[in-house]
């Protein structure tokens, strides 16, 4: 199984005539999501990359059944897209694009959530179902099917991280990038409820940082007495204190922003916590050993396979 | 972008919130040609907390004793800052100091407004403040706010003035996109009003399109930095000088963060954190090699990129031609990964460079040519 | 409070809307300092409509040009306001001239906005305006207000820029208390892009508690005011100058209005419209009194007042005393009624006033005492 | 029968401790309305009049089931106070207070029906249904039952006016104070709907005056083929053009507001529209001949009644 997105969500583009959104929209497609359409304002009833071009949601939505979209607009006319797709029948709804100011941030996900629709975004590649569908433009070959379910602040840290573990032949359910800004469509603590309830996801893994207080929420789950097993990935030992490391919410303010006292509260809610990138692959399969030590021992995981760029494809769903 | 109290009070009063009638100087020169009702607060202006603590506000019971705080406090620095002025008011008789702040929360989905009966500097060392979750700024309701106060402050009138307060700084944070507007102390003087003594106020620079004064700030805040950083921000490279050798070009937060760390466990430092990832086009490329060839303590360059959006084959070609045309010394090692990857090595193949297939490898090569540069 | 162009202006730059590059000179001797890039707009600032077509836009093709064309607007008079300055802008290269606003509309429940693909001087003569009723701001909704526009308006891109800006200009007539802000033209330009070419903005007054520039505004416009004018508003008082010279103190808009009516009918000429409705006390009647005891044009006062909240007898006690403090002679007629109304016949008992029962009766006797000093 | 209030109609104060609305709570106890309580956030749990004074709405309801409100506060928190009306369970709210932005006039309108409410105000005396309640400041001398529906724009027009009615034997169902603002939370074209659906409503009477567009919904009831018989008188004949007269919205800008434009709309449409209050009562008159030209004759009715201060409190409310 998967969360939120899978072989059956109906897919449109907003934005789909930039250059962004044509490039994902046939990207998606040759990941054999189902993309039925795009949405343009200044250009409808055209086609783009075979996909016919509405002139909004609605229009879109009568015509296709879609029911998800990713949104590829600048951050000035974000929140009415966002508007317009979750009033127009979307339920899942993607906005990537960062810079968007914090006010619109919080109408975002309030028009999500008066609308019964979900949002992940800003700042984020999107979300991806390995095998099944992928809303967003990380780099395809980073994942497989399999059993662990994804939680990341970060895009590129994590198709690193989804790299190494896909090459260990650790698999993902479903990889949701919640991003890097304060007030997300989907935060941490919910990424862990979808998670927690998908009967396929067998651990966790948690890609974060320094700065925000995501990571409390994940050591609050892990603390649960029916928690799954969580492993965790914290980056920015190195980063100073008071300066904004790129992310919005990347800044070390108080103590409870420091890598370290973050270490501490997931260690202390049984998390498997690591603060390098190269540990991450034991820890996950330390994570994993603790729900099935019969079948795994974490030795047997090699972090990284130098002998081919493009992972091993093998998952574990099969397990489920 | 913390703004200064004299600009943060300026915001308050163009919301009809009651401030003190406050004179700016940027010298005790021009302190000397104003008249003074003393005594008067003579106040460090500079974008940083903790300015009381670290004798920043000083009373002065005559024009002479202002000018001479005013000349003390021009030349120290806050939280590394210089104070840019200082700004000058009448010294307040006090009855009572409280606390009240409305910021953005995730844990509020959006706006929460904090209240403390007790306020001033200790303000982190007490209680923790009550707390109204609003959310999106047109769901405050002055009747919960009420309520909640209610719970710890015992003079109602004044919880009166701070329900309509909260009512003007929720609409001034969403109407002028501050992400925190803290009136710290909220003073309560003895004829009963209640006026703003101190402003911390941040703003949100990502809504520069929609607001002129924000764009005008952010542009003085840039002209500001030192060279290199605003040649960065400029350039839509974001750019923090750290301490070490290992020269960083990285694309994304957290993907550089977490070169940075491997960088400090293979026995390196990392000179700089440099996410390219808002503007990865050959410009940008360009100006990143710059900034870092002409950084004396920068030793060797590490190129760590995984792509997504960005497309790993353009990004080679580009770093080769960068590599034709560059003229520093300085040794560059290359992990690229990410969206056609795969075309990276035959792209470099005849060019002398090399690409890193484990992160791990090219962090490890970069902090050994650094040491071998220290020892050198 | 309608703003001038130039203020109007500085409203949307600073809500991020593009105006074109402005210099505001109140003299031809300011502008003679100024280097302009010719042709230039030269436009009389003056907040009042129908400016263009009565020669209040003229356009200069040299820097001589320029500054006689600022000395005639100078001294003209549009809607019978001087001037209090020109703004001189580029003459801008138009391609296509558009009406955007968003006003305050009852039949949509709040705010409105108005598109027509025809904008400039005669959009009131040409097809009526495209028609989104919004509501309150928050009920924007872009793809809502594309839609209406796609009837009309065939420049997808234009269409996009108009929704843009609508969002802005909602966002702004909310947050700023504007009531209307109206863009004609927003002018289409040949490079595509579109700007304010002018901008009639109208601000709240009522909002002036929480917004310290129309605070601002309105003291700078009572002070502009007549003194007689001046002193009223200071009192709270409404005052109005019509031609006549039957001097009307009054409670309520209605009810002054229709008094003023009755006055016609009996043949008699208002003086002025008078409510004192908003400071029904013994120093809003004094001053009243002294405004139109000091108004040589008024022979006769009819004091009309019909009181809920306000308590007749009170009144009547107060306008016993005014009576015999008063130093002018011109006769005044009384009716009060109300709340209370039973009791003024025994406050007026012995100190000659008398209190008519019939409204009628009273505009009769005054307008006939206004006839009689009218032939005498 | 009366529309919006009546004997049933449990009242509270919000603002009961300054001196309007002690003044307004003991006035409106003496006509005999059901004023059940106060309520000032700073002065809970004392007595105010007799009333118990509570610290807010929802405590207020809860203890004494009431569910109309008067509200007298200043302009500055009025929003604030109606919002904390509507959502404490108060379905009819009065807020006389002028002065009030217009974009809080949006808001209070928006809060009341979001909540299923009706608004009067701002910028009103109030509305009183004769012999049942009141809810307001207007003078209650002026009022009697009886059968005539009365919308006014301006306060002591309407005084004037239904002193004049009353003492001519006029009585009335109910008078709306819709109040002069250009936001109203009721406005013209809601106030005849109600009083046209109230059975013993047989006729309606509308105070009006220059600027907005008010009359112009007058005209179009009127011009219904069920509409009751409509009376109106328009003031502002004297008034200049380009000037403000006091309310908001009377304001002479286009050739629709001036008083000619709208007596002529009313005279087309039917109404008996008269320009002068001294033609009101035969306005009246006719228009209740109109309806039933058995029973009176225009001519029987003196206009004003100077033998007494105090009118007749004669009613026509048997006759429905």
């Amino acid at each position: 199984m998967s969360v939120l997105i899978d072989q059956r969500s109906r897919f449109i583009i907003q934005g789909v005539t930039g250059n962004v959104g044509r490039f994902s929209a046939r990207d998606m497609r040759e990941y054999g999501t189902a993309v039925v359409g795009g949405v343009s304002a200044a250009s409808p009833g055209m086609e783009i990359e075979g996909f016919p071009v509405f002139p909004d949601v609605r229009a879109a939505c009568a015509a296709t059944r879609a029911d998800a979209s990713v949104i590829y607009v600048p951050a000035t006319t974000a929140l009415d897209h966002v508007v317009e797709a979750v009033e127009g029948g979307i339920k899942i709804v993607v906005y990537p694009g960062d810079g968007l100011p914090v006010r619109d941030a919080i109408e975002m996900r309030a028009a999500a959530r008066a609308n019964g629709a979900t949002l992940i975004g800003p700042n984020t590649p999107g979300l991806i179902s390995p095998g099944k569908a992928k809303a967003g433009f990380m780099p395809s070959f980073c994942y497989a099917p399999g059993a662990l379910g994804v939680i990341s602040r970060s895009g590129s840290l994590s198709y690193e991280a989804c790299f190494r573990l896909t090459s260990a032949g650790l698999g993902q359910t479903t990889v949701i990038g919640i991003g890097g800004d304060p007030i997300k469509g989907v935060s941490a603590a919910e990424a862990l409820e979808l998670l927690h309830a998908d009967t396929e996801t067998q651990a966790i893994v948690y890609l974060g940082e320094i700065g925000g207080g995501d990571e409390y929420d994940v050591a609050t789950y892990a603390a649960r007495r029916d928690a799954k097993p969580v492993a965790a990935l914290i980056v920015g030992r190195q980063a100073p204190k008071g300066k904004k490391m790129g992310h919005a919410a990347a800044l070390i303010g108080s103590h409870a922003d420091t890598h370290s006292a973050k270490m501490k509260a997931l260690a202390t809610a049984g998390v498997h916590a690591v603060g390098a990138v190269s540990e991450l692959v034991p820890a996950v399969a330390a994570a994993l050993n603790v729900l099935k030590p019969s079948q795994e021992s974490s030795g047997t995981f090699t972090p990284f396979d130098k002998a081919q760029d493009r992972p091993r494809l093998r998952g574990r769903s099969s397990r489920a | 972008m913390l703004l200064t109290e004299h600009e943060g009070k300026r915001l308050l009063r163009e919301a009809g919130i009651k401030v003190p009638p406050g004179t700016l100087v940027r010298s005790p020169a021009a302190l000397a040609r104003r008249k003074l009702a003393c005594p008067v607060a003579v106040k460090a202006q500079v974008p940083s907390g903790g300015r009381g603590k670290a004798g920043g506000v000083v009373r002065a019971a005559t024009a002479a004793a202002a000018r001479r705080a005013a000349r003390r406090i021009l030349g120290m620095r806050f939280g590394g800052e210089k104070p840019s002025a200082v700004l000058v008011e009448p010294w307040l008789a006090i009855r009572r100091e409280v606390y009240l702040s409305v910021t953005v929360d995730p844990a509020a989905d959006g706006y929460v407004l904090l209240y403390s009966p007790h306020g001033g500097v200790d303000i982190e060392g007490g209680e923790p403040p009550l707390r109204y979750a609003i959310g999106p700024a047109h769901r405050f309701r002055s009747y919960r706010l009420r309520e909640i106060l209610a719970t710890a402050e015992r003079d109602a009138a004044l919880r009166e003035k701070v329900v309509a307060l909260g009512r003007r700084l929720v609409e001034l944070a969403s109407s002028r996109d501050c992400v925190t507007v803290e009136i710290n102390p909220l003073a309560l003087l003895e004829d009963g009003s209640v006026v703003a003594a101190d402003a911390k106020v941040v703003r949100d620079e990502c809504a520069a399109f929609r607001a002129a004064d924000i764009q005008a700030a952010v542009e003085a805040t840039h002209r500001r930095e030192p060279k290199p950083i605003a040649r960065a921000l400029a350039g839509d490279l974001m750019l923090v000088w750290l301490d070490g050798d290992v020269g960083l070009i990285s694309g994304g937060a957290g993907m550089t963060m977490a070169t940075m760390d491997l960088i400090g466990d293979a026995g390196g430092r990392p000179a700089c954190f440099l996410d390219c990832s808002a503007n990865p086009t050959p410009g940008g490329y360009r100006l990143a090699f710059d900034l870092l060839d002409h950084e004396p303590k920068v030793k060797v360059i590490l190129v760590s990129i995984f792509g997504g959006l960005t497309q790993m084959d353009r990004v080679a070609r580009v770093m080769k031609e960068i590599m034709q045309e560059r003229k520093s010394r300085k040794p560059v090692v290359f992990r690229l990964n990410g969206t056609n990857a795969r075309r990276v090595e035959e792209i470099f193949a005849g060019s002398g460079l090399h690409n890193h297939t484990a992160l791990e490898d090219a962090v490890a090569e970069a902090a050994a040519i650094a040491r071998k540069g220290a020892r050198a």
